[in-house]
């Protein structure tokens, strides 16, 4: 060593680690970023939209979900992963499915459902088979169905009337009243304005579609969530509506109004795509989209709720693991008729 | 001829670091002290010929292959047999070894006789010089070449594919070689297509190594020898990729190049095929690419077997900062070693060193099941599930979700957001998978044994009853 | 009346039903093999050599297999099943697993910071372990999650320990244990080689400060076949081993009366688990 | 006299039906949505459970083993009868509503059944009539704590007095999904309360095969 004065590296302090030795500098906590930052231009519409009182729903929804999943873990004695930002994506989506005005208490204990009773018992991040933010939002629904049904339509206007609770009340008042109401409803919609701002009251990220659009693309493109699931969802419904609406146009909307009203776009684009609730594989994907839209759809028309986007999110987590295994391919090079068995 | 590629499923783009691909080759200077393993391939450590004391001459036999898949092992240089002892491999476990002391002349044995007729003498004489000369497969796996080219008689041979594709990141030996030395490796192909008996050989090339490609294209022109550029993403140069770009064919599960009429070398091998043929030669060297941020001055050395990492790193110039991680190999499918006793074998393509900051460590959060393994896997397996059940040590649902298949190639381990160690996962699963099935073969074996004998005692017992009632 | 009547009506014609079924259909359960279950400890373990517990109750109650094979079972429980079967119990040396190494974190050095899964099995993929002494013990608790009866801990110095009167001897560790560092000693046993490597006693040395140096010392304390050597291994003769005290005689405390190896772990020692 | 004592309790902690052993879900699920109606199944449940364990023990020499079930059917079954009528006739009329097809069901109630077969059938009478009562008092009270929990949350009252003024009430909590959750929270609690024992005493904690933590790798509450 002493010629040259080489230096010779000190093994004393070195890793030994599996292969591979290169790794992407992805993490969870980028992704979640990325997700957060999709969901910044509904946040920042609706906000403009509808003042303090949607800020409120999202600050104390999101802090509520940080501040349980803290609690959580403490009290499962668990290592606190907050940093990953993956309660802050829960409580932020939390926040936009609820009306805008719930009162702050009502967000705490969505909070508490979703993260709770959605993701911590399960195990945290990665383990749960719902996806959180609706777990909560359900759950609220059933709890206090009266203050979830309330809706501002602007700043200070209130009304208990969805677009598609409209719908639903039409359906209910029988076939006369149902083509009465229907076209007279269908009159007020100008479909433009509506793509920009909603102001027939909901929940406060369905807001704009334009700008979920907008976040979803931004998600898709920078490959983060799947394309099939918004796509094929949205197709799905569009394609069952539109061929309800061509049976009987009289007695069902047509389907620019159902892509465009309730939360559809918020649930295909932010809530369906959750990677831990959703299958991984890209065949899974769409079969679990198709899935979504379908029983999206048989809600909508045919069942008591007006909105089904939350219920069939749900159910379709329930079928994931299924669908995984129904939907794992085989492997390169593998006989083409021995797949793998249920 | 018209070239026409095909697009292998998944697969990853590292970054490709390949600092030394403008260091010519450099032959290494002759050590005092040479520690040669006697298991420098996959199967049976090679049998061992000399003994404490003796003499030895650069390319003498020191050990010969003991069983069918194995291979013999040359002296590097002339010296003294020091001592037969063992040392540290590469995967932590000790290996039965020789210290060959060198006495400085690096006097050459009596070589094997050249055979620069090989166009003409029969293919037998060939294989049969190959495996007396000890060539494995210098991609990585240490294959017996031998045995690969030899395929049965029902298995018909129709295409040699050589890969100089070197996907590996970091490394550039192959890259090296191919342009300093085109004709040795065009004539070991030949000699390949000659044992084989085919005609259709196809030369796979990714295409950030353009100047090798032009120069291979050149040096071919009036061969059958098909030079097919191939787009940068790993893993292509694995056996099973690299066939399906070129030909479309899928290696079958659980089988082999030649069942579906290919045969696969790499071009160091082929290149050492072409020394031992044509000059005679041993395999007691080869190329090894010594690369990474730390070092002074990365480049490529021709090494002798035996020759400890230190050395390779000191000829590098030794490091400007302390490593974090020592590699054999490249960083997708390198070893990650903590001494620099461990000697160069014949299958050690580069010797990376990691500094502090280009380290990430596995944390091994939970998996949020983004599914972009899924996308990366080659072999098109489902890594993050397979890797929640082998965290549960449920080996056999693993196995029936294909854990087997895995070919350990690191793309998911690369692309998880997570950051967990899928590919020790699975390697923790085909380890323990092969052990169960050995043990209820051997369990079987067993059982079997004790009726048989059981058997032969009744029998023994009745012997009216034995014989005649069958 | 009419309840009354309707009543012992549906009961006869059920009764008959009953009758029937179990004329034609019937099948007698053994109540002898229920009750050899219920004496089996349960834990399924396989340490008699069955694929469980109710495997063995059916091989006692065949005569296949004789009571008192069973690690984990009370003594009285074995009185008893033999009593049931009426047949005279195997007789059974209580054994328990010792590991056969001291190495940990004082003892012992590592050569390199081992980065992955914390799983013996796994870290034997990754440079085996990377601790210097190539057969010593990982210390990350492979063992201990293969133990049915908890019986075997990881120290806060990463270093697995049995603790005897816990373990049954069924054998589980020693299957998985990737080092091959687990025996199953009797427990009776005074004095035990805690240390694996068949290295030359320098080699060993270096890497461990409690390894087995091959100093015969032990073998000339110990009586007359007590103790002998397997290369640089001191191995014990267990048909007849030699007392406690030449335990003082070993100059590393390889040779160690106290199967857990070092002392008894207190509470505040982390045990990892799953 | 303790022994004694430890048959009645045994039913009431150690081994309540449905914290512990997770019998009887049908009725706890869904008879538990108030204090009340909690009470009232609670009750006729262990009416039930004493008199078929007290009847069931004293036969239990006289009844074959092929046909034991379809003997204890139609002892519980009888008493069960027995309930329904007196309910009709004694009980007030919207608890007697409220409880309407529970009280037959109580027949397959597999607390019921279960102790027959697993105690009674095995045990003299006097100590099989304890067992019963214990087992019954048992149901009842995590019944009553499970309905006062859903109620108070519910509806702000328990047993129907207000407790907590002015209160909205969640929904949720009446339905059934409520009584799956605070069921869950209890059976959660449980488990804590007897590995903190265990901790004290120095003991390793078994718990229910149902909920070893052992092959679960949620929390870390078990190896702290």
């Amino acid at each position: 060593m002493s010629e040259n004065e080489i230096r010779m590296p000190d093994t004393s302090r070195l890793i030994v680690s599996s292969s591979p030795h290169f790794h992407t500098t992805d993490s969870v906590s980028k992704i979640m970023l990325w997700v957060i930052a999709a969901l910044l231009p509904v946040t920042a519409v609706s906000v403009w939209h509808y003042g303090l009182p949607a800020l409120e729903v999202i600050f104390f929804c999101t802090a509520g979900c940080v501040a349980v999943e803290v609690l959580c873990a403490r009290l499962m004695r668990r290592p606190i992963e907050i940093n990953d930002g993956s309660a802050l994506v829960t409580g932020l989506l939390l926040g936009l499915n609820l009306p805008p005005g719930t009162p702050i208490w009502i967000c705490l204990v969505g909070a508490l459902l979703a993260i709770g009773l959605g993701k911590m018992v399960f195990g945290g991040i990665g383990c749960n088979p719902f996806n959180p933010a609706i777990v909560g939002r359900v759950g609220l629904l059933i709890a206090f169905p009266q203050t979830m049904n309330t809706w501002m339509t602007g700043p200070d206007a209130y009304t208990t009337a969805t677009p598609l609770k409209m719908l639903s009340d039409a359906h209910l008042a029988g076939q006369e009243g149902a083509t009465n109401a229907m076209s007279e409803m269908l009159s007020q919609v100008s479909y433009g304005d509506w793509l920009l701002l909603n102001q027939h009251g909901g929940s406060i990220g369905e807001i704009s579609a334009l700008a979920l659009i907008l976040g979803g693309i931004l998600l898709i493109a920078l490959n983060i969530i799947r394309w099939q699931i918004p796509f094929f969802y949205i197709l799905t419904v569009a394609v069952f509506t539109g061929l309800a609406w061509l049976s009987d146009s009289s007695l069902y909307a047509p389907p620019q109004y159902h892509l465009l009203s309730g939360g559809l776009l918020l649930g295909a684009f932010f809530m369906a795509t959750d990677m831990v609730t959703s299958p991984v594989s890209r065949t899974g994907a769409i079969v679990f989209a198709i899935g979504c839209g379908i029983i999206t759809c048989v809600i909508r028309l045919w069942g008591s709720y007006p909105e089904g986007v939350s219920f069939a999110i749900l159910i379709m987590n329930a079928l994931t693991p299924l669908i995984d295994r129904m939907t794992a391919g085989k492997p390169f090079g593998a006989p083409k008729k021995k797949g793998l068995k249920l | 001829m018209p070239e026409i590629i095909y697009q292998f499923y998944g697969g990853v783009h590292p970054p490709q670091a390949k600092i030394s691909s403008q260091d010519a080759i450099v032959s290494a200077p002759l050590l005092e002290r040479y520690v040669i393993p006697l298991q420098m391939h996959i199967g049976a450590p090679a049998r061992l010929l000399v003994q404490k004391g003796n003499k030895v001459l650069r390319g003498q036999m020191l050990a010969d292959a003991s069983a069918f898949v194995s291979a013999p092992i040359h002296a590097p240089t002339s010296g003294l047999i020091k001592e037969v002892t063992t040392c540290l491999g590469v995967l932590g476990t000790q290996l039965p070894a020789v210290i060959l002391e060198s006495d400085g002349e690096d006097t050459p044995a009596e070589p094997l006789a050249p055979i620069p007729n090989w166009q003409d003498s029969a293919p037998a004489d060939l294989l049969r010089r190959i495996g007396d000369a000890g060539i494995v497969g210098m991609g990585g796996a240490a294959f017996p070449t031998v045995i690969k080219l030899s395929p049965p008689p029902e298995k018909k041979i129709d295409t040699l594919i050589i890969n100089g594709v070197e996907c590996e990141p970091c490394l550039t030996a192959d890259h090296r070689l191919m342009l300093e030395s085109p004709d040795k490796i065009i004539a070991g192909m030949q000699i390949c297509a000659r044992i084989l008996g085919v005609k259709r050989i196809l030369l796979g090339i990714e295409k950030n190594k353009s100047d090798a490609v032009d120069l291979m294209r050149n040096k071919t022109q009036d061969t059958s020898i098909q030079v097919c550029a191939l787009d940068v993403r790993y893993p292509q140069g694995a056996e099973k990729q690299l066939i399906y770009t070129l030909t479309k064919r899928k290696v079958p599960t659980g089988g082999l190049p030649m069942d579906i009429g290919c045969v696969v070398q790499n071009v160091a091998s082929v290149y050492a095929i072409a020394e031992a043929v044509i000059d005679g030669t041993p395999l007691y060297q080869r190329i090894t690419t010594v690369t990474g941020t730390p070092l002074q001055s990365p480049g490529n050395w021709r090494f002798r077997v035996g020759t400890p990492y230190a050395e390779a790193i000191r000829l590098a110039g030794g490091v400007t900062e302390d490593p974090v991680k020592i590699i054999s190999g490249g960083p997708m499918m390198g070893v990650a070693v903590y001494s620099l006793d461990i000697p160069i074998t014949k299958n050690t393509s580069g010797i990376l060193l990691m500094s502090g900051a280009e380290v990430s460590q596995y944390q091994s959060k939970s998996c949020i099941r983004c599914g972009r393994c899924n996308d990366t896997c080659p072999m098109q397996l489902m890594p993050g599930i397979l890797s929640v059940q082998i965290e549960n040590e449920s080996f056999d649902l693993a196995e029936s979700w294909h854990v087997m298949d895995c070919m350990e190639c690191g793309c998911c381990s690369y692309i998880c957001p997570a950051g967990r160690p899928l590919v020790q996962h699975m390697r923790r699963a085909k380890a323990d998978v092969t052990a169960l099935h050995q043990a209820a073969k051997a369990a079987k074996a067993a059982k079997e044994a004790r009726e048989a004998k059981e058997a032969a005692k009744e029998a023994k017992n009745s012997p009216a009853s034995a014989p005649g009632k069958k | 009346m009419q309840a009354v009547v309707i009543l012992l009506s549906t009961g006869v014609l059920a009764g008959l039903a009953i009758a029937l079924v179990v004329k034609f259909f019937g099948v007698q359960s053994d109540p002898l093999l229920e009750e050899v279950a219920a004496l089996t400890p349960g834990a399924n373990c396989g340490g008699c050599g069955y694929a469980g517990c109710a495997a063995y109750a059916d091989a006692m109650v065949s005569g296949e297999a004789k009571p008192g094979l069973c690690p984990a079972m009370s003594e009285d429980n074995v009185k008893k099943i033999s009593a049931l079967l009426g047949v005279t119990s195997e007789v059974r040396v209580r054994k328990v697993a010792v590991i056969c190494c001291r190495g940990d974190d004082d003892m012992a050095t590592r050569q390199a910071f081992y980065n992955g899964i914390n799983n013996c099995r796994d870290a034997m993929q990754v440079a085996a372990g990377a601790k210097t002494c190539t057969y010593g013990c990982l210390g990350l608790g492979a063992c201990a999650r293969a133990c049915p009866y908890g019986a075997i801990e990881i120290t806060s110095k990463r270093l697995a320990v049995v603790h005897p009167e816990l373990c049954v001897g069924c054998g589980k560790c020693v299957q998985t244990c990737p080092k091959k560092l687990i025996k199953l000693v009797p427990a009776s046993a005074p004095l035990h080689v805690l240390c694996s490597s068949p290295e030359k006693g320098v080699t060993k040395r270096k890497a461990c400060k409690a390894a087995c140096i091959g100093c015969q010392k032990c073998v000339k304390a110990a009586g007359e076949g007590q103790i002998r050597m397997n290369g640089f291994l001191a191995v014990i003769n267990y048909g007849d081993p030699p007392s406690a005290e030449i335990a003082s005689s070993c100059p590393t405390g390889a040779l160690s009366a106290s199967i857990a190896g070092t002392e008894q772990s207190g509470p505040e020692n982390e045990v990892i688990n799953a | 006299m303790s022994s004694v004592f430890s048959k009645f309790s045994n039913g009431l902690w150690r081994e309540n039906p449905v914290l512990v052993l997770m019998l009887g879900m049908c009725p706890t699920l869904a008879v538990s949505s108030s204090a009340k109606n909690a009470f009232g199944m609670g009750v006729a449940t262990t009416f039930v459970l004493a008199g078929s364990n007290l009847v069931i023990s004293l036969c239990r020499k006289v009844i074959p083993a092929q046909v034991r079930i379809p003997c204890y059917i139609v002892i519980i079954a009888t008493f069960v009868t027995i309930v329904e009528q007196l309910m009709q006739a004694y009980a007030p009329a919207e608890l007697n509503q409220m409880l309407g097809i529970f009280i037959p069901l109580i027949v397959v109630n597999c607390i019921v059944l279960g102790r027959a077969e697993a105690f009674a059938s095995k045990n003299g009478p006097f100590l099989s009539l304890l067992d019963g009562l214990g087992m019954g008092c048992g149901f009842t009270l995590a019944l009553m704590a499970l309905g006062a929990v859903r109620e108070l949350i519910a509806a702000g009252t328990i047993f129907e007095l207000q407790i907590i003024p002015n209160w909205q009430g969640i929904l949720l909590l009446k339905m059934p999904t409520g009584a799956f959750i605070v069921l869950a929270f209890f059976l959660a609690g449980m488990n804590l309360l007897k590995m903190r024992k265990c901790r004290k005493e120095g003991r390793a904690y078994e718990p229910p095969e149902e909920l070893n933590c052992r092959t679960c790798s949620i929390c870390k509450i078990s190896r702290q």
